[in-house]
């Protein structure tokens, strides 16, 4: 079973328009920023919101084609939504919000109880009786994801489900998920805007902006040529887009001299690694050295994130150990230097 | 609920003060005249009992009925899947702007044995409403029908719908979404309709005495047993009164625990 | 008196029709201002006369009701009829089943509608059915014989017991039989002063030539 | 709205039916009876004109006073803050349950000039309700006042109060939480509350004829002028009726892009 | 001004007693589990739930010590407060959603919609007209921000601010925190249970777990002596619970070999990069080898975690490069072996 969707729909001032390809038993993330369309494509593969032109289908089903006449409710798509904004029922207990899709089907409030329970143990939950009002964030986030797998769907559609859980939840979650993941026929799409969920959980990416899909495929293939520059903030590497001379790169006032000579446009990206902080200007082998500001020092867990500003806006990894040994403070000048032969250049 | 109960503004206390005298003053003024000592006397006359045994069951059944009737419709209103819920909205009101006395001679120009409807039930199958119980019954309908829908359609235009589209991709169908999800979350709506409802329906005489007649034990139910004793004396009428006041308030009070209970409801 | 100093009347709702124009011919033989007229039902009347209603004039349909209002102490002089109703049978048109007298009333299976026994319409019709040993059971004790009228027009009942007045006002709509005058009881409606002197002169005007002619042109009788 | 429009379940139609038809052919059969040639002489009788007017007036005056005085007092009996609330709420509904005419007995008894508290008001203001408009305002605010503060208070109870302790965290005093944040929030609620006061006073015959008497232009209200002209021709009653039904249709029609608007509220 | 709260309340089976502080512009991140009742702890502080007992001051001002008469009510505590499920006002614009807050304080409509108007801008949100129901999740979660900044507390509460929001607009959004923060006089909390942004925005942590304070400190504190698994998990570090006896640590069926020995129960922390993995067993220095089998294989950016089991549960961390040397899969089995010198022992 496989979904191949292509959307077509307004919300508000943003115009949809993507293609969603997602194979039998393959788990896709759609990530791009916020207000990208992301959560209103989920919802008009639901059913929730109806498609203006293109179509959906699963298999061999068509769910929507724009016309009423091939429109199918959400209630008989067969599909787990984990919603954004969880909605749970207020009115129902945990247990009862959990046993809500298998009753739909028909199966016997006894088992479907039964069943549920299994799904809130699965996801950690021990509150059952309570209403959905005494759950914290996370909680909440869970009793969601359970309510959405215990209804056997033939396509799981999962719109941030990590963003409120913590983590060692999130490690749970995760192996709960890959568990059930294993052994279902459907596809899975799932919203993140965090690329560790994505990386994590997903097969491959889609990234949405603006409606319309940029780019797909795996975090490496996006690290390795980022379309825009939201790619490559997702994937923490640097994207310049300028003019290719020969072996010089002219970027807004700042040139780059690369290895393989291209002529016309070009898009370069670089790893943050890849970029070397010296106190004064080097004097060695590397002729890409520019004299920048420190914006920004983000510490990751043994790494920092050095944000530069100055003709080329760049991003550094260091170590901890050489922030300490460049003193480095935001406002302070640095020189920061570039290999050539770590510049991927590529056509725009 | 999350949250602190949020004080109601002090003006508020006006506002209560000045109900509380508007109504209760009057209802004081009654309380006065009433011959109290023989109050019991009255009630255990057997045709009091009577009527207020009729007029419970009346009310109740009318209630019932608008539930019933008033439920489906105010769903149907709300759901704007039609350009006729306008139509059918007004039509549903204008009971509520007629004189009862004129919705009485309606209700017998319809349903009355030459009535346009009232003519069939008469002779197809030996129904006929006028003079009976079940005419009681559809009189204070018809009056309390509107109160309910209103309310009921209300409850429905404000409520969240993000949990109906929830459980509709968990494949609840219509009816099950509005039976599991909608009508709970709706249930103070729902509860105040029926209680308005009831309270029209236990109040209603215009209707009820111009379609129904006036009937001990078939159709004379407290209101028109309090007129007609208005006619010889008005101590007798504002006992029986008072007697509806207090099957009003310990129906209240007992429904109180249940139907308004301590807290808001909260997501 | 009324605010703006012109008379205020209570009329028993029966009255309504005569008592309009009573009122306009009132104020052009006295030059007085035109009195407000307040109909509602006799007893309602007596409520709010006996709750401090500034009446001027009260005109009943039912002497019971003028006994109330005289024993609260509101009545100035004397209450005088003015007028008296006859009660009728009343069919719908054409007398589908033949009915003729009262003892016709009592045919089984026939559907008599009659005032309450505490409403003076009813009280009368009982009183008249008594002296012919008639046993007729009503279907339902009406409120009003407005209603009693309305209910046989709609073909809810098959005769009922009226004043003439009502029988005249409803017109082609309904038969009326008149009652063998050995049974007949009159309904004798009084008025009185309830407050000063205009009070007082519209009671009398009551008793005018005028005030007759417009009374019997409304189908009642006068003393 | 987020989300589809959830279609109503087909079997609500029936209820439309039923709805339609037991309110739909008494109107159809009062219409068959209304003489139509005549009944553009009827409305510009002027004592018709007067009676339409002063109904629209004095409904819309008890309408205002119901809010003025309903909202506050819905505010305070949800808020849940004394244990008193259960008194007031029961007190408040009473007037619903008894017999107009006895509601307006006992506004005799409180307000007329010998009333508890009337005789007060005469002495010391010179005021006297019975008899005048400001009567028929009071009685119709009397029998309308209840319908709007169940309606409102059923709302504030469904009403979610977690916006409202954003709004506290973000230094607004309870008045403005309540006028900003809770009313927006609940309008359809507000909405039917008001047309049911609004109904109920324009329909209102009982409790205004024994309070307001029936006097005309003053307090000849339509549903008085119905009762009057059904004295002597029922004809010219059901041309009033309609004339009533009109107004209060129009009335809605006019609204009812404003309050009905064609989404449901959402969050 | 210096926020000092002891906070004892109960929520629903949970019972919390926390002892939370934060100086004068010190930023506060509030980490632990779901359910472990850190919203509940900013509500009391908000004044949104009373105290049971404790009590709660900012400055000078005593907030709430659990008796109605010092009871503050949260509209005269002056703190701005983004909530974890955003609560907008969705009968107002999203401008007068941000003008709420000045409005408040009597500041005249048009400089109230005016200061909104920036402070939308400087979170990125064009949509100004807009009911809240038309945004999407991201969206609403910085018109919450701007809305409580725009309302210029003296303390902010910010619970979660990020967990919606995407990577480009997240770097913007810690930009206009920091900067806002740099001359903001008030102490802030913020409840994350993402370290990163806890790391990025915080000076300090504190953890709380099932309504106590279980530690606090910076994040490299936390990771050099994880006082709970969870704090173990969040640092992304090994941790385990032993008893020793001379150099020789016993965990459950393991033994670890450490450098200085200590009599009694320990708790030992590891770092996952301290872990070496091998197809056969190592015939080397390491004495500390074990047999293990791996669960699962994470990818990050440029590393991968590893998740093994077997006599001692244990986290390694690797290049992408071993990965594919290896050939390591799930369920594999290898040899992981431990340095005696990376050891951290301390005392339980
Ligand atoms: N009901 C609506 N009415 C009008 N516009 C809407 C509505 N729902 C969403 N939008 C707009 O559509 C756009 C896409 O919204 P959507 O919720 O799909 O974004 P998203 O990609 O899920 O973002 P996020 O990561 O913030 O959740 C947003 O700009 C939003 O303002
Ligand atoms: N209104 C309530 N009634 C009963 N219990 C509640 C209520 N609100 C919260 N709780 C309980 O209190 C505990 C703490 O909740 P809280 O929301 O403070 O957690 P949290 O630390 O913010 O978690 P998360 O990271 O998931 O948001 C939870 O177990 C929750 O079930
Ligand atoms: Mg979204
Ligand atoms: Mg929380």
């Amino acid at each position: 079973m496989k979904l191949d969707a292509s959307i077509g729909l307004r919300r508000g001032a943003l115009r949809i328009d993507a293609h969603l390809l997602a194979g039998a038993g393959e788990t896709v993330a759609l990530v791009g920023p916020n207000g990208a369309g992301k959560t209103s494509c989920l919802h008009a593969l639901a059913g929730l919101v109806r498609l203006e032109h293109g179509n959906v289908r699963l298999g061999m089903r068509l769910f929507d084609d724009g016309s009423a006449a091939n429109f199918i409710p959400p209630e008989e798509r067969r599909l787990g939504v984990v919603f954004q904004d969880h909605r749970l029922f207020p009115a129902m207990s945990v247990l009862d919000n959990v046993a809500y899709g298998p009753r739909s089907r028909g199966i016997d409030k006894r088992i479907a109880r039964a069943t549920a329970q299994e799904w809130l143990e699965r996801v950690g939950i021990t509150k059952r009786d309570e209403k959905p009002v005494a759950l914290s964030g996370g909680e909440a986030a869970r009793v969601a994801l359970a309510r959405a797998l215990a209804y056997e769907p033939d396509m799981l559609l999962l719109d941030e489900p990590l963003a409120a859980v913590d983590a060692s939840a999130r490690v749970t979650l995760e192996s709960v998920l890959r568990s059930h993941l294993a052994n279902f026929e459907g596809p899975r799409l799932l919203v993140a805007h965090d690329i560790g969920d994505a990386i994590a959980l997903a097969d491959r990416l889609i990234v949405l902006e603006a409606g319309c899909v940029i780019q797909s495929g795996t975090a490496d293939e996006l690290a390795r040529r980022p379309l825009s520059n939201y790619v490559a903030d997702l994937a923490g590497v640097n994207r310049f887009v300028g003019h290719c001379q020969g072996s010089i790169v002219t970027i807004g006032n700042a040139e780059l001299t690369v290895v393989s000579p291209i002529d016309g446009d070009v898009v370069v990206t670089l790893h943050p690694r890849a970029v070397s902080l010296f106190p004064e200007r080097p004097t060695g082998s590397p002729r890409n050295v520019f004299e920048l500001r420190v914006l920004h020092i983000e510490s990751l867990h043994d790494r920092h994130r050095v944000q530069l500003t100055g003709s080329l806006p760049l991003v550094a990894e260091v170590t901890t150990a050489s922030v300490e040994a460049l003193r480095l403070h935001e406002g302070r000048t640095i020189f920061a230097a570039i290999k050539a032969t770590e510049l991927v250049v590529s056509p725009h | 609920m999350t949250g602190h109960p949020h004080p109601p503004p002090r003006a508020s206390l006006i506002a209560v003060i000045v109900a509380c005298g508007l109504i209760g003053l009057p209802l004081l003024g009654l309380a006065l005249r009433a011959p109290w000592p023989t109050i019991l006397d009255q009630i255990s006359r057997p045709e009091v009992l009577s009527a207020l045994w009729l007029s419970i069951e009346c009310s109740l059944a009318a209630t019932a009925l608008s539930f019933a009737i008033g439920l489906p419709l105010a769903v149907w209103m709300a759901s704007e899947t039609s350009r006729w819920n306008n139509v059918v909205r007004a039509l549903v009101l204008l009971p509520m702007v007629l004189p009862p006395v004129v919705g009485g001679l309606a209700l017998l120009l319809a349903f009355g044995r030459n009535g346009v409807f009232g003519q069939y039930l008469d002779a197809w199958f030996g129904i006929a409403l006028p003079f009976s119980t079940a005419g009681v019954i559809v009189a204070e309908t018809w009056v309390a029908l509107p109160f309910f829908v209103l309310t009921a359609e209300s409850g429905l235009r404000a409520s969240d719908t993000r949990a109906a589209d929830a459980a509709a991709t968990l494949g609840a169908k219509p009816w099950r979404i509005l039976t599991t999800i909608t009508l709970p979350m709706i249930a103070p709506s729902l509860q105040a309709a029926s209680i308005l409802a009831w309270a029209r329906a236990l109040g209603e005489f215009g209707a009820t005495i111009t379609f129904a007649g006036n009937l001990e034990s078939t159709t004379r139910t407290m209101p028109l047993a309090v007129y007609t004793a208005l006619e010889t004396s008005p101590e007798a009428a504002i006992t029986l009164s008072f007697v509806l006041i207090a099957i009003a308030a310990a129906v209240l009070f007992v429904l109180r625990k249940r139907w308004f209970p301590t807290g808001r409801t909260a997501r | 008196s009324h605010d703006d100093g012109s008379l205020l009347i209570f009329a028993a709702a029966s009255l309504q029709g005569p008592f309009r124009e009573l009122a306009e011919s009132f104020a052009k033989a006295t030059g007085a201002s035109t009195p407000k007229i307040h109909v509602a039902g006799t007893p309602q009347l007596v409520l709010q006369i006996r709750e401090g209603a500034s009446v001027d004039v009260f005109a009943s349909a039912d002497t019971v009701q003028m006994q109330r209002v005289v024993d609260f102490g509101r009545v100035h002089g004397d209450t005088i009829v003015f007028a008296k109703n006859k009660l009728v049978i009343v069919t719908r048109p054409g007398n589908p089943l033949g009915i003729r007298s009262l003892e016709d009333l009592s045919r089984d299976g026939l559907r008599v509608l009659l005032c309450g026994p505490d409403v003076p319409a009813g009280r009368y019709a009982r009183e008249a059915l008594a002296k012919a040993s008639i046993t007729v059971t009503s279907v339902s004790d009406e409120p009003s014989v407005r209603s009693v009228a309305h209910k046989v027009a709609l073909g809810e009942a098959d005769a009922g017991i009226v004043y003439a007045t009502d029988a005249k006002a409803l017109g082609k709509r309904i038969e009326h039989v008149a009652i063998d005058p050995r049974w007949d009881v009159t309904a004798t409606y009084v008025a009185a002063n309830t407050d000063g002197d205009l009070g007082a002169s519209f009671v009398r005007f009551l008793e005018s030539k005028d005030a007759e002619r417009i009374l019997m042109h409304h189908g009642f009788e006068t003393p």
